[in-house]
């Protein structure tokens, strides 16, 4: 592994570390917008190295994406920084002006965002983006722009240069597209490159590319930054790691401390709420588990051995009018047992989406077929599978869509329940509602809020409420967590679990991140383009992979995580 | 460590940024009520009768007396003014309910029927909006007759399309939603969904383009009434005041000055409020 | 045939004289001087420039500059030659011999020649082409090369005015033959003997004329002969009252059409001329639809007649600028009756008291009468493209006046022209308020003896018989003093005695323009504004 | 997206432009034969009331006696060779009237629509998303301009620039000043609208992630704004815009007859006002025809500012 190489030369000894060449002592940031004030940073002090990484690592709203962008002067024009020492290149920024920082942007410090598709300007070519920053640091003349640009494009890693110039953000592939953007970051030879979860929202494969790419900017020479949520990245790639809560700085040290020996509560929570093959069959979260007996159907599993949910031979082709016809599931077939987990995994675009909005009957398949409990249902039209529809739910990656915005968390479980003719009585309904919110680990209080005031946390619950009050025999699972923090991913999966054990429900688990799936599922259905790859038990198919491509999939997850932080209670 | 807290702080605190209102919002408010106690009650606010002549007071500057001067006959500008505000807004009123009215059917039927329904309706929306709204509204005055009630008719036929658009767009938006979907999950009927979900979560949009296109129904008959198109004299119809003043702006401002004001604040007063239930409405919900 | 011969020359000498007096600038003082160009905004983009199918009195300031007529009509009502040098007309009154001027040529080179006139009033005498045909046309013969005999089917005394008339101006034999289609847009294939060409029309904008180098022919009322003063004339049409008023003198050099209340800005002003000119033909007056009810009774008509105070009305409207009226027709017609002034009007009592006895007693809870559960009600329909001048300020002035001084309901109808036929056709319009500006014998007459209110109400009703044998013998004689009798007869009956006319204005055009412009007037015949042929500009 | 596609969309476009063209002179075909009144009276002119002999000529002269249906069909068939007929009030070819007044119009409301983009571009630019005192000017006067009845806007003008100040002359045409308070009052019916369109989007776009990484790379604000942002209130822009224009026959009319400027707006009233069949339907097709091909125009542009769209759709 060539990433790993490449850490462990840059792991040196203390006294060979270079002089820095940004520092930062006590930051501290807040917004006094509405009179209250919110300090977003505290006591924040950090520098950076040539040739080294430092990781800020946390979860949304810790912080560490301000305190970065405090080294640009682009906190925000409300925002209120103050702080002991900013020193950047061997200026002092403590009173720079709007000039004073324009001049470091770019030029001194690039900067790499997240999600290339929002982060580079849409309705630019991928040649005026990159060679925005020369031309604005009067780097290069406008004759000299395109040769140089091109030049930077093949260093990235981006081949064909001279076509891709006057291309669109749109027209490249996710990684191409990052790349253009790491290319931009760079182009004007920054000392410091500030990284914001550059890798987030990419495929498995693609993000190991783009995080070897950083690594030989690193190599000659380059200070990074990286910001990230995800503690395995950080631990390949950085030399030294701050883990960020509410603003400030919970624990620092260099990767292999912080992840092998974290004093701080949170880190070790954070560490312990990563999925995968050790936590299975343990809890990822602090929290208690539920108690959801009492709401165990009398009927409760179904026939033994059988299957809740088939799916034979499904095919579906979408047709557009000004593209090819696209297939998106090319002869699926599968099945889940009763009280089991079946995960399928794939990346994006590889049809598993489709698949699940077939099995709920939002999508009606070309040919095949889904039974639901021995029956048939894909082939049911629609007032005959309504009566039975309770049987399915989903819980989506956005529940807040899912909800109708005008109602209350009290209306939607009471709407939900309303098609149970047991629950035709309001008041009935009402206090089903109450129980089921505290079921599912929340209080009464949240009944009468909208969803859009609720953490995203807070709705995935309620989503699983909502769900599980009209008596469902199969869970399906979107990439119910993708969108979550991991300390919060942790818990919905350990509802997840209970539910499945105290329930005997079947949950079927759809994600691209093969750590949840590994964690979560009993067996597994492996998806590229449309197809199934791979289909088997779960240690099987993680252990020993059969096919070229899973085996793809297993290694590039590898090398992002070849540091496996061993079990937190183990240490 | 508590639920997920960090996640909530961060909900709540971009839910929680207090919407004040805006001290224009408030006048205007203020306004428009004041010109509902007009509409509602005239002879309570009008110091004169509107309609009697006095041609010895004739043309007379504001005074303590005529507080916006008198017209060539000596009528009471204001309070020709006053009783005018009733045909303004029952213009500005009546011409947005038809087109609400017609926009829904219009809209609501292309995003629910169907392919070939939506195409029809929607080729024969592109005809009304083809046809400039001025002819439009020239052709129904001509096939009508002049007068209150056909200009309403004809200011709000030709509105009808912009509404028929926002319907069906919102209509297919909302159709497409996350929590449509998700009631067809629970089982609900059609019907039932889109009666709870579709229609009220697509109509906050049309209201607030209703609100706005009262003030442009307002303009759109002071216009008519400008090409002696709208409603005849005497009524006193804001627009036909102005009309009427305009000749005569040079030797009696006033009559040229006050239904004109009266007209832009009214409209202004309708746009400020529009908007502002635009801000609340609408950008947070996207 | 005993001829009558007018001898042109015996009659010159007065008739230049008199033209003076009318046409020649009342503030000329300076020798006029050739050459320059004027500006003029005026009110009226004609819908129509074939002379013979326009009847809007605003745009014959301009056709009267592109076209002749065979005679001119002069201030006192005589008629004196223009491109005809002389007229006959038989003993019985029935055949009319005109002898042309020689060497007049039209704009584009085409000689006058009796070919042409025929040509001509065949075409003016042809419907639905012309809208000037004249009921007791027979025919016109070419006698020779300078001489056509134009024969009646019966002798009329109007015959001539129409002659006179701009509506039969003389159109090149070439425009009427190859053109006819394209005449009423204007344009360069419109062309005439008169003093200017088009030299270009934008519809809706302006028309701008050109002199007439040719030009030799102008009748004895004009105050100068030869090619007229100015070389260029640029009309500009600005529908616009303050657009008008507001150009002048800074964008415009003349104006026409000046409300009441403007007028205040150029008359007795430095730097201004301002002419104004009662119109000749009718007033401004409300025809009454004798035959509708509650019209129909004459106690109610004369109520209606006597039952405001005009006066007032037309002194706060029009602030003395425009007259008030007392007879259906003009007071600058020779035949106005002038003993109607002050005969009539403002009898609030004497109104009341009429509807009493007609038994209109009781009232209604808005303080209208009301006889047999009917209210007394009457409506008035009015097209909006002739209300100018305030006059629909004017019927709503009288309206609210009825309702105060004796209880009557006066609807004042405002309909655009596209709906007015239908609510003709209705047959429920007691009232039509109207101007006929002309100076036609005949019209007047018919006018005057059809009963009121439109043809259509009435024209089978036996009662108006002896009007119409009136008027047929006004027509017919040729004594003026008889004719000039039985107008006033007419004139009394239709104000006085039947009420079937409420005069109310007298009709006035209005000219403005910078003190440097001289020679501007007004046209004899209708006393709208004239060309611009006698105008020349101050160096 | 590729020549061949855009081609094939333009064409689509086309087809279903002539298809509501279609539609659109039916439908106003249909309305004016119920609109009351006998196009012979009118026909007809004059004083007199005419015998209904007379009428009867006038009627065959025009063809009006024949059922409407063939009317209809005649009048199709006319049209598809290019005549719109003949005006019943002003007897010329209605396309000679039409081509007398369309450039006027054509150049006003160019000039309208193109001092709106100048004013309102630069108003929303340096306004979007701050809160200074040229953007409080800015707020009272887009809320004014959005108020003021276009008429009274007109007469404002006139009588503060032209006959006040004297500025501008409105009279003489052939000055191109004269332009000048024209397109001003078509503008400011305009400017309002588009100013608070574009600045909405400009300011979605400056909350982009986009906009902070080319913060990121030294721009200056002006060049974020001007470089980045105000090309994505194009497409909105466009939209008001492409709207405005096809309808932009209203402003036009009241412009016109409040400045006595010649054009459509003017033949407009006048065709109405006199129910001239013909002319109202030929001002129909060109106004609806002007609509049509703005709008594809429009379509066209949104693909070329954004190149997503054609590929995505």
């Amino acid at each position: 592994m060539s990433l790993l190489r490449a850490r462990e030369s840059a792991i040196a000894p203390a006294s060979a570390v270079p002089a820095a060449i940004a520092e930062v002592e006590n930051l501290n940031i807040s917004f006094p917008a509405g009179g209250e004030g919110r300090h977003v940073v505290r006591d924040v002090s950090f520098t950076l190295h040539p040739g080294r990484v430092l990781a800020f690592v946390g979860e949304s709203g810790s912080g560490k994406s301000v305190t970065a962008r405090a080294l640009l002067g682009l906190v925000g024009d409300n925002a209120q920084v103050r702080h002991e020492r900013l020193r950047i290149l061997d200026h002092d920024y403590s009173n720079a002006t709007q000039v004073d920082w324009r001049r470091i942007r770019g030029a001194g410090i690039g900067y790499v965002l997240q999600d290339a598709l929002t982060s580079l300007d849409p309705l630019k070519t991928v040649g005026f983006e990159v060679g925005e920053t020369v031309l604005e640091h009067r780097l290069k003349t406008k004759r000299e722009i395109r040769s140089h640009v091109v030049d930077i494009l093949g260093r990235v890693g981006i081949p064909d240069g001279e076509r891709r110039y006057d291309e669109y953000p749109h027209q490249l592939s996710g990684g191409l597209r990052q790349r253009a953007l790491i290319a931009a970051g760079i182009a004007a030879a920054p000392r410091i490159l500030i990284a914001d979860e550059p890798t987030t929202a990419l495929d498995v494969s693609i993000q190991v590319q783009v995080l070897r790419l950083l690594k030989q900017s690193q190599e000659k020479g380059l200070a990074i930054l990286l910001i990230t949520h995800d503690l395995t990245v950080a631990s390949t790639f950085a030399d030294e790691i701050l883990v960020f809560r509410q603003g400030e700085v919970v624990e620092r040290g260099t990767a292999g401390d912080v992840l092998s020996r974290p004093r701080h509560a949170y880190t070790k929570a954070l560490l312990q709420a990563i999925p995968g093959q050790q936590t299975r069959g343990k809890r990822l979260s602090p929290l208690p588990p539920l108690d959801l007996v009492r709401l165990r159907p009398p009927s409760a599993s179904g026939g033994d051995g059988g299957d809740i949910l088939e799916v034979r031979n499904l095919t579906k082709t979408f047709h557009s009018s000004t593209r090819h016809p696209r297939v998106a599931v090319d002869h699926v077939s599968f099945s889940l047992e009763y009280g089991r987990t079946l995960g399928i995994v794939g990346e994006s675009g590889s049809g598993k989406s489709t698949v699940a909005r077939i099995i709920l009957g939002f999508e009606h398949a070309d040919s095949g077929e889904v039974l639901i409990d021995g029956k048939p249902w894909s082939a049911l039209p629609e007032t005959k599978r309504r009566p039975r529809r309770h049987l399915v739910q989903l819980i989506s990656q956005d529940p807040l869509g899912s909800f109708d915005p005008r109602h209350t968390v009290l209306r939607l479980l009471g709407d939900a329940l309303g098609t149970l003719p047991a629950y035709r009585n309001t008041a009935k309904r009402d206090a089903r509602s109450y129980e089921l919110l505290e079921l599912v680990g929340l209080e009464r209080l949240h009944a009468l809020r909208r969803p859009r005031e609720l953490s995203g946390g807070q709705r995935q619950r309620v989503a699983i409420a909502r769900a599980l009050a009209v008596e469902p025999r199969l869970l399906v699972a979107d990439e119910a967590v993708s969108a979550l923090d991991v300390s919060i991913q942790a818990q919905i999966l350990d509802v997840l679990r209970d539910i499945q054990k105290q329930l005997g429900l079947s949950i079927l688990f759809i994600s691209h991140d093969l750590g949840v799936v590994q964690h979560i599922s009993d067996s597994v259905v492996v998806m590229k383009a449309g197809r199934v790859v791979e289909h088997g038990d779960v240690n099987a198919i993680f252990s020993s992979p059969k096919e070229p491509y899973t085996r793809e999939l297993l290694n590039a997850r590898h090398s992002l995580s070849h540091f496996r932080p061993a079990p937190v209670d183990a240490i | 460590m508590s639920r997920d807290n960090t996640n909530n702080a961060v909900t709540n605190r971009l839910s929680a940024r207090p919407k004040r209102l805006s001290v224009a919002v408030i006048l205007s408010v203020v306004f428009l009520v004041l010109i509902a106690i007009q509409v509602l009650f005239p002879e309570a606010i009008a110091t004169h009768s509107p309609i009697t002549i006095d041609p010895l007071a004739a043309l007379q500057p504001p005074s303590r007396e005529h507080w916006f001067g008198t017209d060539n006959l000596g009528r009471d500008l204001f309070s020709r003014v006053v009783h005018g505000s009733a045909y303004s807004v029952s213009i500005g009123f009546g011409a947005t309910l038809i087109a609400l009215a017609g926009g829904i059917v219009f809209g609501a039927l292309a995003g629910f029927g169907g392919r070939w329904l939506d195409q029809a309706l929607m080729r024969f929306n592109d005809v009304l909006m083809a046809l400039p709204s001025i002819l439009l509204a020239l052709v129904v005055v001509a096939l009508l007759g002049t007068g209150l009630v056909n200009t309403l008719w004809a200011i709000g036929i030709g509105l009808i399309p912009q509404f028929a658009r926002l319907v069906r767009a919102e209509v297919l938006v909302v159709r497409n939603a996350g929590y449509v979907e998700s009631a067809v999950g629970f089982g609900f009927s059609k019907t039932a969904v889109v009666c709870r979900h579709v229609i009220p979560n697509a109509i906050h949009p049309v209201f607030v383009l209703a609100t706005i296109s009262i003030g442009g129904s307002i303009l759109a008959g002071s216009t008519l009434s400008f090409l002696k198109l709208g409603p005849q004299p005497p009524a006193p119809e804001w627009g036909l005041l102005l009309s009427e003043g305009r000749s005569v702006i040079e030797h009696a401002w006033w009559l040229g000055v006050f239904p004109g004001i009266a007209i832009s604040l009214t409209v202004l007063s309708v746009t400020v409020v529009g908007k502002s239930l635009q801000k609340r409405y609408l950008q947070k919900e996207s | 045939m005993a001829k009558k011969k007018f001898i042109v020359s015996a009659l010159a000498g007065i008739l230049v004289l008199g033209g003076i007096g009318v046409a020649a600038p009342r503030h000329a003082a300076a020798e006029p001087v050739s050459g320059g160009e004027i500006t003029y905004g005026t009110q009226t983009d004609p819908v129509n420039w074939n002379p013979h199918q326009n009847n809007q009195a605003n745009a014959f300031l301009y056709l009267r500059n592109i076209f002749d007529t065979l005679l001119e009509k002069t201030e006192n009502g005589d008629f004196v030659p223009s491109l005809a040098e002389s007229y006959s007309v038989s003993d019985d009154g029935t055949v009319y011999t005109f002898r042309l001027r020689d060497g007049v040529t039209f704009h584009d080179g085409e000689k006058l020649d009796a070919a042409a006139v025929k040509l001509n009033l065949d075409k003016a005498n042809e419907t639905p082409y012309s809208i000037y045909a004249f009921p007791n046309y027979d025919s016109a013969t070419v006698v020779d090369d300078r001489t056509v005999e134009v024969r009646l089917k019966k002798p009329d005394a109007s015959f001539l005015d129409s002659i006179a008339y701009i509506g039969w101006g003389i159109i090149s034999p070439k425009s009427l033959t190859e053109h006819l289609n394209d005449l009423p847009s204007g344009g360069q294939n419109l062309a005439g003997t008169g003093p200017f060409r088009i030299s270009s029309y934008q519809k809706g904008a302006q028309v701008v004329l050109e002199s007439f180098d040719d030009y030799n022919w102008a009748p004895e009322t004009k105050a100068h002969q030869g090619k007229a003063y100015l070389d260029k004339v640029t009309y500009r049409f600005l529908a616009e009252p303050s657009s008008r008023v507001g150009a002048l003198p800074a964008q415009v050099d003349v104006i026409e059409g000046i409300s009441a209340l403007d007028v205040s800005k150029f008359k007795d002003r430095d730097g201004f001329v301002y002419l104004s000119n009662d119109a000749n033909g009718d007033t401004f007056k409300l025809s009454l639809n004798a035959f509708l009810s509650p019209l129909d009774d004459v106690r109610v008509r004369q109520a209606l007649r006597d039952g405001f105070d005009l006066d007032a009305l037309v002194k706060s409207l029009y602030r003395g600028e425009i007259r008030r009226a007392w007879s259906h027709t003009s007071p600058v017609s020779p035949f106005y009756d002038k003993s109607l002034e002050g005969a009539w009007g403002n009898n609030v009592e004497n109104a009341n008291k009429l509807l009493d006895e007609a038994g209109w007693t009781e009232r209604d809870s808005e303080g209208f009468r009301v006889k047999d559960g009917k209210r007394l009600s009457v409506r008035v329909l009015y097209p909006t493209q002739l209300d100018r001048e305030q006059r629909s300020t004017l019927l709503q002035g009288i309206s609210q006046q009825l309702k105060q001084n004796i209880g009557l309901e006066f609807i004042v109808d405002l309909t655009p022209s596209s709906t007015y036929l239908k609510e003709v056709a209705s047959g429920a319009v007691h009232i039509y308020p109207s101007t006929w500006l002309h100076s036609d014998v005949r019209k007047s007459l018919n006018g005057l003896s059809n009963g009121g209110a439109l043809a259509t109400d009435n024209k089978a009703d036996p009662s108006i018989q002896p009007l119409k044998d009136l008027a047929a013998e006004a027509l017919a004689t040729s004594d003026n003093a008889q004719r000039i009798k039985i107008f006033h007869e007419l004139q009394r009956k239709a104000v006085i005695d039947d009420v079937t006319y409420i005069p109310l204005l007298v009709q006035a055009y209005q000219i403005a323009a910078s003190n440097k412009v001289n020679g501007l007037g007004f046209i004899n015949q209708i006393g709208s504004p004239e060309g611009v042929y006698d105008v020349w500009v101050a160096k | 997206m590729p020549l061949q596609s855009i081609l094939v969309s333009l064409s689509r476009r086309v087809a279903l432009g002539v298809v509501v063209l279609w539609f659109t002179v039916t439908l106003t075909f249909a309305f004016l034969q119920i609109v009351p009144g006998d196009p012979a009276a009118l026909l007809f002119g004059g004083d007199e009331i005419p015998t209904e002999e007379q009428l009867e000529e006038v009627r065959r002269d025009w063809g009006l006696e024949r059922p409407v249906h063939e009317q209809y069909l005649l009048y199709i068939e006319r049209l598809v060779h290019g005549d719109l007929g003949r005006s019943y009030q002003q007897r010329t070819e209605v396309a000679t009237l039409l081509y007398s007044g369309v450039w006027s119009t054509v150049i006003l409301a160019v000039a309208g629509l193109v001092l709106a983009v100048v004013i309102s571009v630069p108003l929303a630019t340096l306004t979007a998303g701050s809160s200074t005192l040229l953007r409080r000017f800015a707020f009272v006067f887009e809320l004014v301009t959005i108020s003021m009845p276009s008429f009274w806007i007109g007469i404002i003008l006139i009588l503060v620039f032209s006959f006040t100040l004297n500025w501008f002359p409105i009279v003489a045409l052939d000055n191109p000043l004269s332009l000048v308070l024209p397109a001003a009052t078509i503008a400011l019916g305009l400017v309002g609208q588009l100013s608070q369109v574009m600045r909405e989007s400009i300011e979605r776009a400056l909350k982009e992630p986009f906009i902070l990484t080319a913060r990121s790379r030294g721009l200056s604000d002006g060049s974020v704004r001007w470089g980045h942002a105000l090309k994505h209130s194009y497409i909105p822009a466009a939209t008001i815009t492409g709207t405005f224009a096809g309808n932009v026959l209203t402003g036009v009319v009241v412009t016109e007859t409040v400045f006595g400027r010649p054009g459509l707006g003017t033949i407009t009233v006048a065709a109405i006002t006199t129910h001239d069949i013909p002319l109202v339907l030929g001002v129909v097709i060109v106004s609806a025809a002007f609509f049509v091909l703005v709008n594809i125009l429009v379509d066209l542009s949104y693909g070329l500012v954004d190149k997503r769209i054609g590929s995505s759709v």
